[in-house]
């Protein structure tokens, strides 16, 4: 059976010359970095080279940039450390209500530790306006996290215009890039942030590794203490393969964006525009505004498990906001922000392309899919009484 | 994540659809996860459910079960369907993933509310 | 020029074995594990054979397991972790001097959060008392952190005493079992622990991937927050790859530990008994109850990053307890906690032994180390000093 | 981690020892990390430091220190030598990492020691 792969939100492929640069550091090359002898000496080189490439990635120091464990720690550092370093500044954060849970969670468990948090509303294109940005700030705002590019409905957010606001009132602002590296330019200094989380499985490099850029000068405390790695910011022995991974998996992700851009605009114009014919089809996010390769759309009287089991069961990969499938009962907190009904949220199904993918992937998704959404409109008391409403 | 057995009716489900003059309609909503279920059954001589079918919007748990349901009842007495419960479906289907047991109940409780139905209706012609 | 690694404390090479076991996860299995199709589906069931995997070593169940990037965050989770969780039962924690810093600077943050810490002290050995445990006990102890081998000078504690106590007074017991694995016999249910730390890249695993084992009905806070992954204690994408290498690894650490331990041991011998001959040598951590692989020696009159980069020179991997190889301007805390003077401190040097090391290696060590120590002492103010005194 | 020069002066640590019937001779310890160095002069006409010997107990960039700052004292007048500072060692050594800068305090404080005890002993002498 054919197999297509277009869940690169959720996870990437690593590119296998992603992988032939890990291999040394998994055989020959295996010391520890803070051990003085050769073999930490060649193996602490190799670090300081993937700091420089993420740095220059996205235009960043070197010093800037502290590994982690993934998008998610990264977030953690980021909330926690610079919350708790400002605590005596203020005690007010402002995020969104589409922030990936690794934002959203700790913003939560920080109101449990005393911070006020406000959780800014989306449009329904789930976009963050300025003004009420504007309007969140207090006296006591010390933080702001918004992300870049949504990960369920690809909405990029007005970071340069949110930043010129947190510039002005002496804000730290955190973007979470975790799924804009590679898809859209991504530049500290233009986008004005000064925390910024990324994750190296995103972009076709290794999972369980990411960074943190932390601007020259911003305060973050530890959230795990230990060894004195990462200047005592993220103690632990380095994931040095997952490190170089992430150093090469970055420089061959931003070589050339535009392009990689391009050729995911093109299929998922391609895909939504073959999938809008269906009938009762809904696009979810920014018309416009969004990663070039997302494509979240609501099929009216069926529900995404059942869409996404059956596209499985035909081989093609992709992902959902309903309830059913986010092992919780309530459906995506990304599409109920963006104002979207229960009914329209469960029969959300995201494709998210990646540079793998080729105008036949989306040629077969596009023969498979319409049968699938008619198969199940059949069985649906819903879609009935749709079609008589 | 899920048994073959449930896989085996999401694919190829059983009695889908609705039964022609039907003696009883059942329809159940999940408010939590939005599935809904409308179930109708044809009761034969000897009160025994010769005919039944459903229609479901729901996840691959919530359309399993409503198959399974369905292929369980066919022939039983009406006395006898009112007897499954919930718990026997996702049995039959040889279990569900503890936060889709919730996705069986719909199945268990159109059936039950289609024989309501059922009675009701026989009841009112009789009268 | 012959290369002798002999840091394996530090961080050890990985087997073949796991990396190929490894490798399919960097290629075609490279799915999310969250994800309901195939490409996911496939890779969460590696990832719970790995967790049965790791289970199965030290006498716990699957669902006892949680993976982390590695020692410290299994570390960090389980003091944090337990010490918020039962705040309310009590604010005393024991532990001791000699804990790596992943327990220990942990612990002294937790001072900061309120809580009262005992760092129990260590006999010339290394070594925890269970008698001086038992007296530190209070009304408030919840917690305690005690490690089942130091990385240092490879003492024993006596955890299965510590835990007759812990059990008895209801108190939470967790072990730092970093540089046990594979080198001593662990089992959860013999050692009578709570919780118990791992790091795969002490045990010719990946480094970057850990775990934490937390037994049934053991209380622990989130450190990190996110998505629902490893039940929603330790969230982030899994870093399958280095997963299934620590499953693979453990398996193969555990599957002979006598065996391997008896090779240690035999070279461990030779390589002491072999240096005490250079006179002046003294060894430091318990003559028994060490780990079978390490060997930690001061040498009077000289500095141990001294002696670290002259082995260097002649291609001799080893590490040393000395300031300046710490970074800090403080020798070893452990050796100090030993009550070593600073001095002696300072010329400590540690070999520390794994599997792929042979008894060749260990002739080459005795015939360069003699020489490098002389030459040393030769230029050394103080050897002249010791020797006229 | 360490400059080349360094690892040289290290590895070829250039006169080591005691100089026969010195001049002046200073001690130096350092508290902080317990390295040590003797260093001894011998100062010739015109002030001229005509040899120097070093011993040090401590790690490469104490010993690399002590052995640079003789090769750069050698021939200079004692007023030279006493202009000399610690950052005149390691720039000359190329830089050393920022934690091991206070290793390269021993070597002129040790120097300077070692001129003040021979401009004592000269004094003595004389008087
Ligand atoms: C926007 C966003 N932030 C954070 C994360 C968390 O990254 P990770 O799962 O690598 O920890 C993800 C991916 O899951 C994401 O899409
Ligand atoms: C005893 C002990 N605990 C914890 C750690 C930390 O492990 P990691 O560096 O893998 O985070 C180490 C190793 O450095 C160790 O030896």
């Amino acid at each position: 059976m054919r197999k297509v792969y277009m869940d690169n939100g959720a996870t990437t492929q690593v590119d296998e010359q992603v992988l032939e640069a890990m291999l040394p550091f998994y055989r020959e090359l295996f010391g520890n970095p803070s051990s003085l002898h050769s073999f930490g000496r060649e193996v602490k080189k190799a670090l300081e080279e993937a700091r420089e490439k993420a740095a220059l990635a996205i235009n960043a120091r070197p010093e800037e940039i502290y590994f982690t464990s993934g998008g998610t720690e990264a977030d953690n550092l980021a909330v926690q450390g610079v919350a708790r370093a400002l605590k005596k500044k203020g005690n007010h954060i402002i995020t969104s209500a589409v922030e990936h849970h690794a934002v959203l969670d700790v913003c939560k468990a920080m109101e449990e530790e005393g911070f006020k948090v406000t959780f800014l509303p989306v449009d329904e294109y789930g976009m963050v306006s300025p003004e009420a940005f504007r309007e969140a700030v207090t006296e006591e705002t010390i933080l702001a996290s918004i992300m870049l590019a949504n990960n369920e409905v690809g909405t990029l957010q007005p970071i340069e215009e949110i930043s010129a606001i947190t510039r002005e009132k002496g804000i730290v602002l955190h973007t979470d890039a975790v799924q804009a590296i590679g898809n859209i330019p991504v530049d500290v200094g233009q986008l004005g942030v000064d925390l910024l989380s990324l994750a190296a499985h995103k972009f076709n490099g290794p999972k369980g590794v990411g960074a943190l850029y932390v601007r020259r000068g911003t305060q973050v405390n530890k959230v795990t203490y230990g060894g004195g790695q990462e200047k005592k910011v993220r103690p632990g022995t380095e994931n040095i393969p997952g490190i170089v991974g992430l150093g090469k998996a970055i420089e061959l992700a931003t070589a050339d964006v535009p392009g990689k851009a391009a050729h995911l605009t093109f299929l998922r114009d391609k895909l939504i525009q073959g999938l809008m014919k269906i009938g009762d089809v809904k696009l979810n996010g920014h018309p416009e505004k969004r990663l070039p390769g997302n494509a979240n759309l609501s099929f009216a009287f069926v529900e995404g498990e059942s869409l996404l089991l059956s596209l499985d069961m035909k081989g093609v990969a992709a992902s959902s906001g309903s309830a059913c499938t986010s092992g919780s009962l309530e459906p995506s907190h990304v599409l109920l922000a963006m104002g979207m009904p229960h009914e329209t949220a469960h029969g959300s199904l995201r494709f998210s392309l990646g540079k793998y993918n080729t105008e036949e992937d989306v040629d077969y998704v596009l023969e498979v899919l319409p049968e699938i959404v008619e198969r199940l409109r059949s069985m649906s008391p819903v879609a009935r009484r749709g079609k008589q409403g | 994540m899920y048994s073959e057995k449930v896989m085996d009716h999401f694919k190829n489900p059983r009695n889908v659809g609705e039964v022609k003059d039907y003696h009883g309609k059942g329809e159940m909503g999940s408010t939590r996860c939005g599935d809904t279920m409308v179930l109708t059954i044809k009761v034969g001589e000897g009160e025994v459910i010769e005919d039944v079918k459903f229609q479901t919007f729901g996840c691959a748990a919530a359309i399993a079960s409503s198959s399974m349901m369905t292929e369980m009842v066919l022939g039983k007495t009406i006395q006898e369907a009112l007897a499954m419960t919930n718990n026997h479906v996702a049995e039959a289907l040889g279990g569900l993933p503890a936060p889709k047991m919730h996705c069986s109940n719909l199945a268990a409780d159109a059936l039950h509310k289609a024989i309501e139905d059922y009675l009701k209706r026989k009841e009112a012609a009789a009268s």
